[in-house]
């Protein structure tokens, strides 16, 4: 073996193979483990680079909090998960085999109390006896109150892997949206020849490979394709599907998941091997929608149980060559291999070559004959049993040789990579002749398998199968296959004799993250959890941050040996999206913060910030809430005063959030009969109705006024916040139930600026602003609407209605005009000391008045609730007529809408109290109904309220508990009309 | 086998050697007085009750699948009895109440982990709602409490307080609230059962039930017949197709709730939180996963899994209300099929055939309901009278016109 | 999930807004004698199959159009989408 | 007190560049629906027709494809509605349609419910990419689509490969625009 000549500056990497490998080894990259500045270049990954750093001894396993290392060279890996970066970066979990080696990188070790090396929750591997599978299902019982007190805060501490900082993500992520004919999946040999097949062809091409490098185990291996090294071939291949413009080549993107359709989400990682992603998102979860996929996501080699098995040294006979061929790094110094098929001679042979001492060469079969690349050959034995407290240092073998190794490659054979083939209904079907699941026949629609996923492990066989397949896909497609010749590559050997547990004292790890042994496996299966769904969920096989991609196949071989069954008789292992873990920053994109859901403003909105308002949200909409001035001391007496100005003079209220929906047609007036609870077809040009609609269970959902322009034209208000609903409703009833009415909708919401000016003064203030129009009550009176002009010509739309009680118009001006109009108003209104007013004042003339809204509109309230019942018109056919007449609707003596003043007028009333017979017991059976809304009425000068009461209507006068334990109240209130001011409705007629 | 730290300390001085089986594999009787479809939590539950509490012992669970393979084993764990309207709040903090006791009752740790759950309020209208909701808790004997954001500060300081797109105005904290771990509780009702007497039959799927002039006489299986003076359908999320084969219409939709879980995190999240102006509820497992879901996808579906546009909805969910998990990463999602009823509570009743009864329509609720659940049908089959707390969930509620619909959305399942 | 839009072609299933079983389209006449019965199992009652589903899925963020698509709840696969203006007349309703 | 005159004010006034592309407002156009009526002998489509095309140069469109002639697209929104786009200064865009189409056709005035961002540069592509489920890479020149990008609706019309018009609601045209500059400062 040679070691590497240090660089100036640069410390010696002890297992560093200075003549292979596919990194830069002229260049350095310094970076940070566990406090200790090391070295590694680029090309590298934190795992590559810390073995060449001769550090074997990374990890704590999640529950004996045994000593772990490296295991896999790839997205597999169950053991060396870390903390990479710092501070609000920090990132747990991340697995050492794919964190790709950047300058400055510095990552720690977690899942430990106190060092890595001298974590005392070891102590847990001591106890392991008393702590078998599903210990805590029999224990942890006595006394009651000891779980959340005592035992769950011990478990829950010394569970859970890596910690988060606790502060926000501080990057950002993207989402993006592809299209494809073809999506291959895997740019190992089989991807490589499907994507320039296809690409060659004209098809739209994505090619995802979750590697930094394509070229899959190419990069790994020492194959040969057309007599050049596989990797070069790899690198050729890419240039040229790099020179399509028809190809997509999407490297560090991983393809998570299978969706319905031909959809796939996919994650790329855009920075996450550089040092900062400098403003630019980390990452982008794509969203792919493919005509045909072609899964050729290449195989994971799997372990072989044997007593402690799990030693730092030992790893996937694989990945020692990965790391040898393709990092340059040796994980040891002196190797044994352990096989139970041809392919781990290769691993032997290739570390030889590498100048590597190869201790012992183990097969498990017999009468095979490995070539001479080790110290001593065994055959027909296993390793039973390996020493070494923190890393490995001597196996000993069944036949009982005892052998000395720092480090063990352990090849159990390969599980191709069917992840995503099952993440639809497919079930893997098992296959003797390999020795593993393979993709079954139900797979997501429009996808295709090939090369090792599909069981095909040999290179030239799978570049075959990924040819033959990818021409008839093309032909499905509609396009036709160039007809290129498959490159030259050679077929090895592969056979293989299954073989999973080397019985012996001692534990044999199967899953090496959640620590589940052979033995707990037995004792499952003995407890009748012999499924392997019940399996995994009492051991916790293969649920760790792997998923099992090393362990489950050995675990389900090891429950069918306890049963004494084949495998396929046991079950299978399916996957669960996605195929790695996605972060969840990435999953949600830019929606966080302010960016979460968009914001709708009003027209007046940038008026309204220039004049003190404070917004609230209403769903998507900013609304003014108040308009504070100088002097007020709190939201309290802002809103009282706009209340007042607006009752003594005048006040504006931009009212553009509510929903307007246009309706033309010459069946639109019957069209409204059918949508709205009361009648619309009579309703003359010219004027407003107000309406109610029903859900057709019965429920009133909505209200509104609709004016009728013309003969064929109307103009339906909804509430703010049922707009969306209301339309699409509508659109139900004129395709799927009426077809055939000439009626037709569109939203004109956001094309007017719509403003309630409302109070004694209205008319006069108006009469500045209309063009040529009678306002007077004879010529223009309560619920009349007009088109006009405002300001010597500008368009706008006039109606006279009022939810505040007063005398009020609401006036609508083209959007573009909005800003201008409510300066204009407030111009013109200064004469009669106008006031703008938010929302809380809405609400309190609203109450004070005995308007519902949407804390009366719960969803579970009927017309006859709102004192409405009337409304409902039974001689016609509209929606929710039926269903809202049914016995237990139509009660008597139901909740009825009413009002409430406190017997003692100095206490403020509260909603959600619920309301209670005086000397009735406190429970739910004596419930009599609760508050809806309250306010403070300036006019009345103490608090009011709206509320529904069991047969509230008869109630008058009555005096009832207003009981509020969650907040300390219990105040006694008189039952009143709901309309606590001008009942009569003579102000808003006048 | 009774559970024991001695016992646990016995075994493993002799090597784990002498554990029993945690319930029987039995063949069938010919005939049981109670024959239960369904070997999920309800149905578990339901036969633990009967045996225990009713006294009826000879009863069968049949199961399709492996028992507590259907939702029990999918769901996000929660427990809590934050619920609104007369029909609901009583029978959820009855079943809080038996939760309470669970672990002792049946002798089996299901972790029943009460660190309490917190609804995030966003709005004015929401704290109005919450405040009623909060009062009819304790009307009916729960606990809760309304937070202000100071008081949410401390206990979640990592929630979004500064930049929300919709700010943190306060929350209903229900201290009793928290989570159960779910696939504990159908081992600890089957083993409960099975000691008791009760057949537990699984891998063997219901294909018709036996009716003769209008009385119920027992089930085929695909294993064969078996007969029965009582039968119990309770196999929520495939009601309807149960129900089918006694020729029933219900008011009921299949639909798939998906859930997610991330991997292992040293403890962060206190108890449940949920967000109150997006799809979001989250809680952390003992193990350290944050466990957590959202909406459902929206369309019937029998199939155990949903769409990426639901997943990305609850992640934006999340990391509106808590970007420090940004760097979580999700590892694995799911999905289970859900009753969704037509006002979003559920059914135990009684059915027009006679011996033939109704446990369904749970929604996504139904992992909270279990023990309650089960004691109340337990109630019904072996007494013919619903539970007082179970009075409600009749099957004519909706000719009447008495839903019982808690987020007033009417008759569309997939908006509960 | 991708719908095939009978006039817009394939879109994603996210722009939609679902409803539920197409015999909503069935209103039965609100003003008949039994119409509380009628209206029960037409607005209740649900055949709810594991398989083959005609369903309204209404285009929201797309054409407004409704659509009557025809899916298996087992497997989700779409096996047709019509528009439900087109299948409602069919079915006899007019105005 | 002088007279008043209400002035009208464009949606956001946007005109910004990022790298070579750019982004603006097009607050020079007249946006109204035109729906046909319900007529089953198709006489109203007819008339409808020759309308457009006396008008506006402009056959009906086809789902998916805008009918353009210079600045004027009418784009079919809806089975029985379409949008009619054309160069027009002024809040009577409908009289003017109206005057023309002489009854052929119900129509609502739209300009002021939507906002046009003009959006071109060579990474057009690649910052739509970022926002928009559909398909505009492969499509032809004239593709014209409704769908929602960021949580809005939004109607997509291709001009070019480079070239596109992104119209969405008026009220949440801010959080629209700040959607579309961060795909563009995201790729570029």
């Amino acid at each position: 073996m040679t070691q590497n000549s240090a660089q100036p500056g640069s410390k010696p990497q002890p297992n560093r193979l200075s003549h292979n490998g596919l990194i830069d080894q002229s260049r350095s990259l310094n970076f940070t483990w566990n406090g200790t500045q090391y070295q590694g270049h680029p090309g590298d990954t934190l795992a590559s680079a810390l073995l060449a750093n001769g550090q074997r001894f990374v990890a704590r396993s999640f529950k004996y909090h045994r000593p772990r290392g490296i295991f896999s060279a790839g997205p597999e890996e169950p053991s060396a998960l870390v903390q990479l970066r710092s501070g609000a970066a920090q990132e747990p979990n991340t697995r050492a085999t794919v964190a790709e080696l950047f300058d400055g990188l510095t990552a720690t070790s977690q899942n430990h109390r106190g060092s890595l090396e001298g974590d005392i929750l070891a102590l847990n591997d001591w106890l392991a006896p008393f702590l078998s599978a599903g210990f805590y299902y029999k224990t942890f019982m006595w006394p009651a109150a000891f779980w959340e007190k005592v035992y769950e805060p011990f478990i829950r501490a010394s569970a859970g892997l890596g910690k988060l900082s606790m502060q926000a993500d501080p990057d950002i992520y993207d989402h993006g949206y592809l299209h494809c004919d073809l999506l291959v999946i895997g740019a190992g040999p089989a991807g490589l020849i499907a994507a320039l097949e296809a690409g060659r062809a004209g098809a739209r091409v994505i090619l995802a490979d979750e590697d930094f490098r394509p070229g899959g185990r190419l990069n790994a291996e020492t194959h040969a394709i057309d007599d050049a090294p596989g990797h070069a071939w790899a690198t050729r291949a890419i240039a040229e599907l790099a020179s399509l413009d028809n190809v997509r080549l999407m490297t560090r993107t991983t393809v998570y998941g299978a969706f319905d359709h031909g959809v796939y989400g996919a994650l790329e990682r855009c920075t996450d091997h550089l040092p900062t992603s400098g403003g630019k998102p980390r990452q982008v979860l794509w969203r792919l929608y493919t005509k045909r996929a072609l899964l050729c996501a290449g195989a994971t080699e799997r372990s072989i149980a044997f007593a402690n098995n799990d030693r730092p040294g030992i790893m996937l006979a694989g990945a020692v060559r990965t790391y040898a061929n393709r990092y340059g790094v040796t994980p040891g110094t002196r190797v044994a291999v352990l096989t139970n098929n041809d392919d781990g001679w290769r691993t032997a042979q290739d570390l030889q070559s590498a100048g590597v001492t190869v201790t012992a060469l183990i097969d498990t079969r017999s009468g095979v004959s490995p070539p001479k690349n080790a110290d001593r050959i065994e055959t027909g034995c296993a390793v039973a049993n390996t020493r070494g407290r923190r890393g490995l240092g001597q196996i000993s073998l069944t036949n009982g040789a005892v052998i000395d190794a720092d480090c063990l490659a352990v090849a159990g054979g390969w599980s191709p990579n069917v992840h995503l083939s099952s993440h639809q209904r497919g079930r893997p079907t098992w296959r003797d002749d390999i020795a593993a699941f393979v993709p079954g026949s139900e797979l997501p629609q429009g996808m295709s398998v090939a090369g090792a996923a599909n069981g095909t492990p040999t290179l030239a066989a799978a570049m075959a199968e990924a040819q033959t397949t990818t021409r008839a896909l093309l032909q499905d497609l509609g396009h036709s296959a160039t007809g290129a010749d498959l490159p030259r590559a050679s077929d090895e050997p592969a056979s293989i004799s299954a073989f999973w547990h080397v019985k012996a004292k001692g534990r044999a790890w199967v899953d090496l993250q959640n620590d589940v042994t052979a033995k707990d496996i037995y004792q499952s299966q003995k407890e009748a959890f012999r499924s392997v769904e019940l399996l995994k969920r009492y051991t916790t096989l293969g649920m760790a941050t792997d998923q099992g991609k090393t362990a489950n196949v050995l675990g389900l071989a090891i429950l069918a040996e306890a049963a004494g069954q084949t495998i396929p008789e046991t079950g299978t292992t399916i996957f669960r999206p996605p195929y790695t873990p996605v972060p969840i920053g990435a999953l949600a994109g830019r929606a966080r913060g302010k960016d979460f859901r968009p914001y709708r403003l009003t027209p007046s909105h940038k008026w309204a910030e220039e004049n003190g308002a404070t917004f609230v949200e209403t769903g998507p909409w900013m609304r003014a809430q108040w308009f504070a001035r100088p002097g007020e001391t709190g939201w309290r007496d802002s809103v009282d005063r706009e209340v007042r100005m607006t009752r003594n003079s005048v006040g504006i209220c931009d009212v553009t959030t509510l929903g307007k929906i246009d309706i033309q047609g010459r069946d639109a007036a019957e069209f409204l009969n059918h949508v709205y609870a009361n009648g619309f077809a009579k309703l003359p040009v010219g004027k407003v109705r107000y309406g109610i609609m029903l859900r057709e269970d019965g429920i009133c959902y909505d209200d509104g006024t609709t004016a009728r322009l013309s003969e064929t034209h109307f103009v339906m208000t909804t509430t703010t916040v049922n707009a969306v609903a209301v339309f699409r409703n509508l659109e139900f009833a004129r395709q799927c139930l009426w077809p055939d009415l000439d009626v037709h909708l569109i939203s004109t919401t956001d094309g007017w600026a719509q403003y309630a000016v409302a109070g004694p003064n209205a008319r006069a203030l108006l009469s500045k602003v209309v063009d040529d129009l009678d306002l007077s009550n004879e010529a223009f009176p309560f619920m009349a609407c007009t088109e006009c002009t405002v300001f010597g010509g500008t368009p706008a739309r006039l109606f006279r209605i009022s939810f505040s009680g007063e005398l009020a118009y609401e006036i609508a001006v083209p959007t573009r005009f909005g800003d201008s109009m409510i300066r204009a108003l407030m111009e013109v209104g200064k004469e009669f000391d106008v006031t703008p007013y938010g929302t809380e004042a809405l609400g309190v003339m609203r109450i004070e008045k005995g308007h519902f809204a949407g804390n009366e509109l719960t969803g579970q309230t009927t017309a006859a609730m709102l004192g409405l019942g009337g409304m409902v018109s039974k001689k016609k056919d509209s929606i929710g007529l039926p269903l809202s007449q049914r016995s237990e609707m139509i009660r008597d003596d139901d909740l009825r809408l009413v009002g409430f003043h406190p017997v003692d007028k100095g206490i403020d009333l509260n909603a959600g109290a619920h309301f209670l017979t005086k000397g009735d017991p406190e429970d739910m059976a004596h419930d009599q109904g609760w508050m809806t809304s309250v306010a403070w009425s300036p006019e009345l000068g103490h608090s009011i309220g709206l509320g529904f009461l069991k047969n509230g209507q008869n109630r008058m006068g009555e005096t009832l508990r207003a009981f509020d334990p969650v907040r300390g109240k219990d105040t006694a209130v008189t039952v009143v009309s709901p309309h606590h001011i001008d009942p009569e409705g003579a102000r808003q007629r006048g | 086998m009774r559970y024991s730290a001695l016992k646990i300390l016995t075994q493993g001085l002799t090597g784990n050697k002498g554990w029993q089986p945690a319930w029987r594999e039995p063949e069938p009787k010919a005939e049981y007085d109670v024959l239960i479809i369904g070997a999920g939590g309800h149905g578990l539950a339901t036969a633990y009750y009967l045996a225990k509490e009713f006294g009826v012992t000879n009863v069968a669970v049949v199961e399709k699948g492996w028992l507590g393979s259907g939702n029990i084993g999918r769901n996000t764990t929660i427990i809590r009895s934050n619920y609104l309207l007369e029909g609901n709040q009583p029978f959820y903090e009855l079943s809080l109440k038996l939760w309470e006791g669970l672990e002792q009752d049946f002798n089996y740790n299901a972790m029943v982990s009460q660190r309490g759950i917190l609804n995030l309020i966003h709005s004015d209208g929401q704290r109005d709602a919450f405040a009623r909701r909060a009062n009819a808790m304790r009307l009916s004997g729960a606990d809760s409490e309304l937070l202000d954001r100071d008081g949410i500060h401390a206990m979640c300081p990592f929630l979004d307080f500064d930049n929300a797109r919709f700010p943190i105005q306060g929350a209903l904290w229900q201290p009793r609230g928290g989570t159960v771990r779910h696939d504990a509780v159908a081992w600890g009702f089957a083993r409960g059962a099975d000691t008791r007497g009760v057949d537990i039959l699984q891998n063997r799927e219901v294909t018709g039930i036996d009716i003769e002039d209008g009385v119920v006489k027992g089930v085929q299986t695909s294993k064969g017949p078996i007969r029965a003076k009582k039968v119990a359908m309770c196999a929520a999320g495939s009601s309807g197709r149960v129900a089918a084969l006694a020729g029933m219409r219900l008011p009921i939709e299949s639909h798939v709730l998906q859930a997610f879980v991330s991997e292992g995190l040293k403890p962060v999240i206190p108890g449940v939180i949920t967000f109150g102006a997006g799809h979001f509820y989250v809680s952390q497992s003992d193990k350290g996963g944050l466990v957590f879901g959202g909406d459902i996808d929206g369309y019937n579906t029998y199939a155990q899994r949903g769409n990426l546009p639901v997943v990305e909805d609850v992640c934006e969910g999340g990391m509106a209300i808590m970007p420090m998990i940004g760097r979580a990463r999700l590892l694995r999602m799911w999905g289970g099929v859900m009753d969704m009823s037509m006002d979003g509570s559920p059914i135990i009743d009684a059915t027009q055939t006679d011996g033939l009864y109704l446990n369904a329509g749970w929604c996504y609720g139904g992992f909270k309901a279990t023990p309650a659940s089960g004691y109340c049908y337990a109630h019904l089959l072996a007494t013919g009278r619903p539970h007082d707390t179970a009075r409600f969930f009749r099957l004519d509620r909706f000719h009447r016109g008495a839903m019982i619909d808690e987020k007033g959305v009417g008759a569309q399942p997939n908006l509960h | 999930m991708i719908i095939p839009h009978p006039l817009l072609g394939p879109r994603d299933a996210a722009e939609f807004v679902y409803l539920g079983d197409a015999s909503l389209i069935a209103r039965p006449d609100g003003l008949a004698p039994d119409a509380i019965d009628q209206f029960h199992s037409y607005t209740y009652l649900r055949d709810n199959p594991a398989g083959v589903h005609r369903e309204l899925w209404y285009h929201e963020q797309g054409d407004r159009s409704w659509l009557v698509v025809t899916r298996n709840t087992l497997t989700h696969e779409i096996l047709s989408a019509e528009l439900a203006r087109d299948v409602a007349r069919a079915e006899g309703r007019s105005r | 007190m002088a007279e008043i005159k209400l002035t009208a004010a464009p949606v956001l006034g946007t005109n910004l560049s990022i790298g070579t592309n750019t982004i603006q407002e097009r607050d020079d156009l007249a946006l109204v629906s035109i729906a046909t009526p319900l007529d089953q002998d198709q006489d109203s489509q007819a008339d409808l027709a020759r309308a457009l095309s006396a008008g506006w140069g402009l056959d009906l469109p086809a789902p998916t494809r805008a009918s353009s002639a210079g600045d004027a697209h009418a784009i079919q929104t809806t089975a029985d509605q379409m949008l009619l786009i054309f160069p027009h200064e002024g809040p009577d865009g409908n009289a003017v349609v109206q005057s023309k189409l002489d009854g052929a056709g119900y129509t609502t005035e739209q300009t002021d419910v939507w906002l046009v961002l003009e959006i071109a540069g060579p990474e057009t592509l690649a910052a739509l990419e970022r926002l928009c489920p559909m398909d505009l890479r492969g499509v032809p020149d004239g593709t014209a689509t409704r769908t929602v990008m960021e949580h809005m609706g939004a109607l997509v019309l291709r001009h070019s490969a480079e070239r596109f018009w992104l119209l969405t609601a008026s009220s949440s045209a801010g959080s629209f625009l700040h959607a579309v500059e961060q795909s563009y400062r995201n790729v570029t």
